[in-house]
This record gives C-alpha cells, structure tokens and sequence, in this order.
C-alpha cells in the first residue's frame, strides 16, 4: 500500500479541520511545485496550544499531515512548535511516498509559521 | 469492497480472446520471426497476420504499418521521422498535445527546427483555419490528435486534413485515444501518418503500431536491423503483435455495438455527477468526444484528493493526465482551453470500458458527491 | 520429425516460470503504473519488484536500470543518449557490434559526430591498445559489445574499461548475449552504460533494459510522460518487465551449472562437425567465447542452403547473422576479422540453449556432413 | 511453407548437377547483391539442348531452379532457350519467396547465355 492506514484514516476523518476566529496566531505554507497549501490557526493559553485548527489545499496525504499535526501539537508550547520538524509530521502518519514528502514539510512550516506569528503578536494570547 | 475502473484511457486489461492468441507465441511459436528457418518463419507468419489485421481494419496495405513498442514510440517516430526526412524547417501542432508528440516537438525546437503550436477554444478543440494561417512555405509537417485523451474532445481532422492536402503538407494523426473506439479514415481523413496503440484497446502493452502512407517520405528514427522494412530496427515483439492484431479484430466485431453503450453510461455519469454536486462541470466538447470519457471539474478542490478518496472506496479514476507520473500541476490541456486555475486543479477524469455497467455507474455518484462535500470542508475555497 | 533449436542467440522460447509469472500481468493486473489509484499502484509493484530483481543480480541499485523495448533500443538509447548529451565529438566503437550500435554511430556520423571503428584479430577480438590509441581529446563515448553475437568471441571489456577509466570516457557495453549467461560485474569491468535483453534468456520478447551508471551524464532519446525517471518516456511493458524480472532471477539461479554442460556440448557438436567434414572450420576464439556458442565456415558452400537443408531435417541454425532480414551478404564480423570470402560465405552458427541434449548435437552432426557434401557437389568450387 | 514441396525436392536431389566435358555451349549468370551465381553447359544436336548440366553456388532456392530448369530445357531449340524466361523458371518450382526471385532470374540468364554463346560458335555442334 503507498499510504499508511493512519494517513487514510486521517484523510477520511480529518480532526480539527476548519477555520477559527479571532485566533492567537496564524500561519500559512505553500508548497511551489503543485500548489499545494496548508493554514494553521492557534489559540495560546499560557505560551501552550490550547486549540489547533487548520485549513488544506491539496492531496490527501496534505489533509492528512494536517490532521494528523493538528493533534500532535495540541498542548506543546510555542517555543516547542517553532522547531517542529517536517520528520515528526511524517512520523504521526508512519510514512509518506517520496513524491509526497512535501505534504508534512508545508504542514510543519505552516504550523512553525502560525507559532512564530503568536510570538511576534507579544505573547498577548494568556 | 466493490472495484470499479474507471481510467480506460489509461489503460485497459487484455481481453481473454486476445491473451489466449497470444499465449504460444511465447514458448511454443518463440522463434525470431527474421531467421529463415522454421522457427523463425511460424514467428513471421504471427507477424504477418497480425499485420494484415490492422491494416485491412484501416483499410491500407499491409506494407503501410509499423510496428512499435508503444504509442509515445508512434508518435517520437512520426514526428521525428517527418521532420528528420526533410532536415530543416517548421512543423504546426497545438497546445494540447499529448507529452509524446508536445515533447518530441520541444526536442526539435533545441535541434533547430520551428515550431507552432496552436490553441484552442473553450471546449479544447483546435480551428482549422488556426492550422491555415500556420501554414508557411518551410512547413514540413502537421501532428494533431485525433481525441484529446484527458477531455475526449475529437479534432475536426477533415477539415485539417483538407487544409494538409491543399498545401501539401504531410499530415500525423495521434490516435492512440480513437483507433478502436470510432471508426477511422485515413483516406476521408487526408491522414498521412496515424499512430495506435494496442494498451489501450484491450491488447497487451509495450506494442503499437503506426500506419504511413506509401509514399510519405520519413525516416527510421531507431537504427539497426533491416526489420519492419527497414522503417523500425529491432527484434519484433511477436506475441505483442499477435495481441495488437486480435485486439483489432475484436473491437471491429464489438466497437459499434459498444460505443452506443458507453455513450448511455457516460450521460448516466454526467447527470448524476453534475446534478448533486455543487460546483462542478463537464469539461471538453459536449458532443464531439469519445463514447467513454468524460472529465470533470470540481471547483476548489484538490483533484487527487478525490481521486484517493475514489481510490479508497475501490473506485480508479485519474487526475489530470493520468500518464504522467506523479504530477499534480493543473493539466496543459486545461490551462491551454482557458479553464481558470480553481476549477482546472480540480479535473477529474472517468473514462468508461467494454466491462462498465450501470451499478458501477451508480456506485461511483454515490460516492462522489459526499467526498467533494467533505474535501470542501477541509479546504479553503479560494486558496488555489 | 525431430525438432532441434540451435538458433538460442537469435531468440530463446520463454521460460515456463517466467510465462507463469507474467500471466496475471495481461488482464488481472492491468492497470498503467502511472496511475495513482490501486490498480496503477499493483502494476506498478510488479515493476518495482522485477527492477530490483534486475538490480541485484547485476549488484547495482533499482534507480541505474531504465527498461526499454529491446536490445535495439537499448543500444540506440546508450549510444544516442551519451552523445546528444554532449552534443558533438568523437566515438569509438569497434567493426564487430552488432547493427544496433553500428548503424546507430553511423546515423550520428551522418550528424556532425566523429566515430572510429577500430579493428579486431583473426578471433574477433578487439585490442585495448587500439582503443587506447584512438581515444582523442574529443572522445565522448566508447561503445563495444561483451560477447559476438556471430562468432561468440569475448571482448577483453576489464582491459578496455580501464583505458575509458583513464582517460574519463564512459564505457558503453553490449551485453545482450551475455547478460544472464556469464558472470557479469560492472565496477570490476568499469562499466557505465550496459544493454541487456529478456528474449535472449527465456524472457518475453519486446522488453530490455539499460544500466545507467549513476551520475552518467545521458539524455532520453524517447520523449514524452515522465516515465522511468524521465529517461525512457512511455507506457512500461508491465508484464513483459515481469518478466524479464523473473527471467533473470530464473539465470541467477541457472546460469552456472548451465553454462558448464554448454560448453561440453559445444565441444561435442564442434568436435562431430570440424572432424568428419572436410574444410571447414571454427570462427572465433577457441577460448574466450560465450559457452553455447559455435560459428562454422563451411568452405565453397553458401551458408543459406546449409540452412535450408538443415531446416528440411528440422534443425534451425542461422546464416551469418540472424538478426538482419534476409540478408546474405557475407558478414560484416567475418570480414573484419579477416576471413577469405570463399570461407565467409559459408558461415554457420550453431547457438546452444538450455534444453539441448547430446541427442540433438548428435542428430546434427549426423546431418551436417552428408549435406555439404552433396551441396559441394553441386557448387563449382572456388565459384565465391 | 516459404519453400514448394517441388522446389525442396529439387533441392534435396538436385536433377542433371555438375560438369560438363566439351559443352557446345557454356553461359553463366550472378546476382551482384548476395554472390550467389549459376552456370549452365549444353550439350546441343540439330538446334536442340539434348542434355544440360549446372553448377550452381548460392542459397537452396538457386540450386533447385537450377535442377528445375534443366529439366525444363532438354529438348527445347536452342533459339527458344534464347528467350527463356524467369517466370518459367520460377512456375517450374511453383512459386518463391519475392526476396529469392532472382535465383529464378539468375538461371534463367545463365541458360540464355549458354544459348547465345552456343550459336556464337555458330552453331558447330550438329
Ligand atoms: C493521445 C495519446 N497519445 C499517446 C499516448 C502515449 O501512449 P503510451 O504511454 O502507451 O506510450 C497516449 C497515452 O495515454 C495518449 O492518450
Ligand atoms: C549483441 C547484440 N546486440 C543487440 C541486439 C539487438 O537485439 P534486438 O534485436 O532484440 O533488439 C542483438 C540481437 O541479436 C545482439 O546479439
């Protein structure tokens, strides 16, 4: 199988997907090549994810990364989801085909984006 | 889980009358069809036969078909071939060109040689008089398809090949998407060159054919032996051939009968896919296409997120162009018809086969319209 | 009648382990591996399996093995591809190859490159010295075959791998009448392009393949999708990848023990035809040759009607070389080598494959001698 | 079958092969392509072939037209043997393959030559 069963059910049930008001931080990333787009919205209590939201644009293994983040990161602080790695996304799904590899990499900046644009509001969210 | 495929455009499984023809010619009837012997000659004998199958379905001589590894080697010959012939000059195709005649052509653009491509209108089809204004007096050759693979648009090819012959200009059809499907021809046609492939009509792949005209000057573009009269060096694919041969056969026994059906079952799609759904449209010409294709366009979504989520559901549908691995950039076709950028990363393919029935029709709509629900939630619109 | 197939260089029947793998390839397995649904993703499999399959046995990784549609196309592809890739210069080949190579450097003579062909002995063995001589500052490719598909002569490839080594020219090597028969490695060898060919070795015909030394700077000579890597563009042969995948696995296993109980039979079939005839007698080296190979030059017989009598007893050699269409020119091997034309002319090869016995050699030799004798009786001696 | 059953049989005991001692005529003919060349010797009494012999060296289809048209042209005047035509010879072994026509041409041209040469001796051997 080229998709892990995580990764399908992730695609098929994608947790936390959808847009979020007034958020603590946003973040975007885009993948060149084909397009391919994944947002991330955080609400930050105490310098910690207290709720993590998303919106993707692109194949299933994208949604699927972005659920799968999204469930990762709840609860890290944000000094922690600055350095989040393309590798631990790729992790929570067990593995991603070579030709799709993009698909935790936009998702891990997108989440690292939302995390520094937190930061550079002035930790205002406690 | 039920399987549904719906990507015969792709490709399509040998059919049982093709693979039981082909199956001696493996370890029974092995000789190289160019020794003289008895072995070789029973090969030879597959070979001809074959041959005369093809051709008398094209209603050409025997001596006009060349056999070929596969449809991007009959399109790499043709254009090639042509051009090579003539050393130097400018050559006229369009824009939405399969990648084997669109990349040959960029090839000879680096060699030196010129070329135009043409566009085409919103349903993907070109204008004859575009070809016209083309035409200039170093014109050495005109490649067109004959149906567009990934919209099923077919190409006004009489009218072209009308424009062809009053300027004398050598004409190459690309039809690896009809030859098989529609009746074909080449003389009506004014075609002077017309590639086919066995993959895609239920024959085995890694086999086709192109047809040449007597008389047409062109050259071998791989060099070797002195096989297919000297036209395409290498040891003939015997049992391919022999496959390609009865595959032709069976679709002139099955090919009226079964484009009428497909023809049904392709509108039982479109209705129940462009009724429910919100957002979405039939791409390519609504009448002048193949019986079995039709593409879709699901605006602001991710075309191969609904084609994993088919895939999930037993359901093969294709992407874009689904022969080209790996790429998900929106489809030359679809840019070159001026589809805008939301609605062409969405295209999705179905194209119907002799196996299609109406309950797979109906599984496939059930499916669809709650998957694009779903992938539209996850999905910012606008984003693309 | 009895049946005896000496023609195994020509063409081989399929393996029965190979046809029985490759069957579920035509009709169950049937999708295009380009396609990204579980149809494309089986067939697909099938592919990646038969090139790692391919990769191991010649102990180099999946990504350096590009599939093709024959030996032809593999040597046009090496060829081709190592030029265009640097655009103008100067080849070396040797008068040996086989026409795949030769008319391939002679079609890019005809395009601005420069080509040497260097000579070879009496036994048609090339001198790495003479390769080394005619290495220039411009030489951008050297190509020459393992093993004579004609007389069986091995080629000193260890020598000549190391003057290319040298002077950084890549090596192209033909190893179509090798591979799979004789041991094969090519770092030891210094190999950076290798053609290698299924229906040689009980695999189907219609599919090859080329090892691409990684880093080897080489274009596609075949455009279009984006298949093998965008290397080789097209839609891949699955089954008869599959199975060439497992015809190789099938020599892995063979090949060793095969190759000594060829060589004794080769030694019995030349033994019962070089004593009892008179003039005649074995073309090639008497040592470094492939093991189931024997050329014959029958003196003042013309090597068709050897056939043709050999073929009425049901036994199938070739006349000079079997891969060119009826031509009975002398050979271009023999005449490099040297050999008068009243010998040349009467030029046969026997080749040896994996289901010969000593009854079949014996059943020839028994035939052979009262043949030329009464073909000698017809000929005017000293006519050639 | 590529071959005739009467061309295979011609092959295999070929009719009037060898030489000739004192021929009133001798002609030969060769097919430049492939070498492959015949000759023929006649033995001529009252403007008639009363016997012809052949060597022939070429591939199995040129020795059976040989021995096929030496059959063909015992009896036949010499005047006639002048217009010999291939495609007697040719009819004489049923048919040929279209790339071995010209064994058929080549004997048919050695045994007009021998006619020619025969009455360029003018016409001695009564
Ligand atoms: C119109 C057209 N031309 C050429 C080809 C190339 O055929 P193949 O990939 O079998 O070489 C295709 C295959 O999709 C096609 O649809
Ligand atoms: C040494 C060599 N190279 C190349 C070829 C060409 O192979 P194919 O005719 O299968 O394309 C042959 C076939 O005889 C060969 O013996």
């Amino acid at each position: 199988m080229r998709y892990s069963p995580t990764l399908v059910d992730h695609f098929l049930n994608p947790r936390n997907a959808g847009l979020m008001r007034d958020p603590d931080g946003v973040g975007e990333d885009e993948y060149v090549g084909c397009g391919d787009l994944a947002r991330f919205f955080l609400r930050v209590q105490h310098d910690r994810a207290v709720e993590v939201r998303f919106q993707t644009y692109g194949c299933g293994p994208t949604i699927a990364a972005a659920s799968a983040a999204s469930e990762l990161c709840r609860g890290r602080t944000v000094d922690d989801l600055c350095q989040l790695k393309a590798e631990e996304v790729e992790g929570a799904l067990e593995w991603l085909p070579e030709d799709r590899k993009h698909s935790a990499e936009i998702v891990a900046g997108a989440l690292r984006a939302a995390a520094r644009d937190h930061l550079s509001r002035g930790r205002r969210g406690v | 889980m039920n399987r549904v495929y719906l990507d015969h455009n792709a490709s399509t499984p040998v059919h049982p009358e093709v693979l039981a023809e082909m199956l001696p010619y493996f370890a029974e009837v092995f000789g190289n069809p160019s020794s003289i012997h008895a072995f070789g000659r029973e090969a030879r004998d597959g070979l001809d036969r074959a041959r005369e199958r093809v051709a008398r379905f094209l209603r050409v001589s025997p001596q006009e078909i060349v056999f070929t590894s596969g449809g991007t080697e009959s399109d790499n010959f043709a254009v090639k071939g042509l051009a090579y012939a003539r050393g130097t000059g400018h050559l006229i195709t369009s824009k939405v060109e399969h990648h084997a005649v669109l990349r040959t052509c960029q090839a000879l653009e680096a060699q030196g040689f010129d070329v135009t491509y043409v566009g085409v209108d919103a349903y993907g089809m070109v204008d004859p008089d575009d070809v016209r204004r083309a035409i200039r007096s170093d014109t050495i050759a005109i490649s067109l398809m004959h149906a567009n693979s990934e919209v099923g648009t077919l190409q006004p090819i009489t009218a072209i090949g009308q424009v062809a012959r009053e300027h004398g200009v050598p004409l190459h059809v690309d039809a690896v998407q009809t030859f098989g499907k529609i009746p074909l021809d080449v003389d009506a046609l004014g075609i002077d060159a017309l590639s086919f492939s066995s993959h895609k009509i239920y024959g085995p792949k890694g086999v086709a054919g192109l047809y040449v005209r007597k008389g047409t000057r062109m050259v071998a573009i791989q060099h070797g032996g002195e096989h297919e009269r000297r036209r395409r060096a290498g040891t003939e694919n015997v049992a391919g051939v022999v496959g390609l041969g009865k595959a032709v056969d069976v679709r002139a026994r099955d090919m009226h009968a079964e484009a009428e059906g497909l023809t049904a079952l392709r509108s039982r799609l479109i209705d129940g896919v462009v009724g429910p759904v919100p957002d979405v449209r039939l791409s390519g010409h609504p009448v002048e296409r193949l019986p079995g294709t039709a593409s879709f366009l699901f605006r602001h979504v991710e075309s191969e997120s609904i084609v994993l989520g088919l895939d999930l559901k037993g359901i093969g549908v294709s992407a874009g162009s689904a022969c080209t691995a790996g790429n998900v950039e929106p489809s030359h076709v679809l840019v070159a018809m001026g589809v805008p950028l939301d609605w062409a990363m969405g295209a999705v393919r179905c194209s119907l086969g002799r196996t299609t029935t109406a309950e797979d029709i109906d599984y496939v709509i059930e499916c669809v319209e709650p998957l694009v629900r779903k992938l539209r939630q996850v999905m910012p619109v606008g984003a693309a």
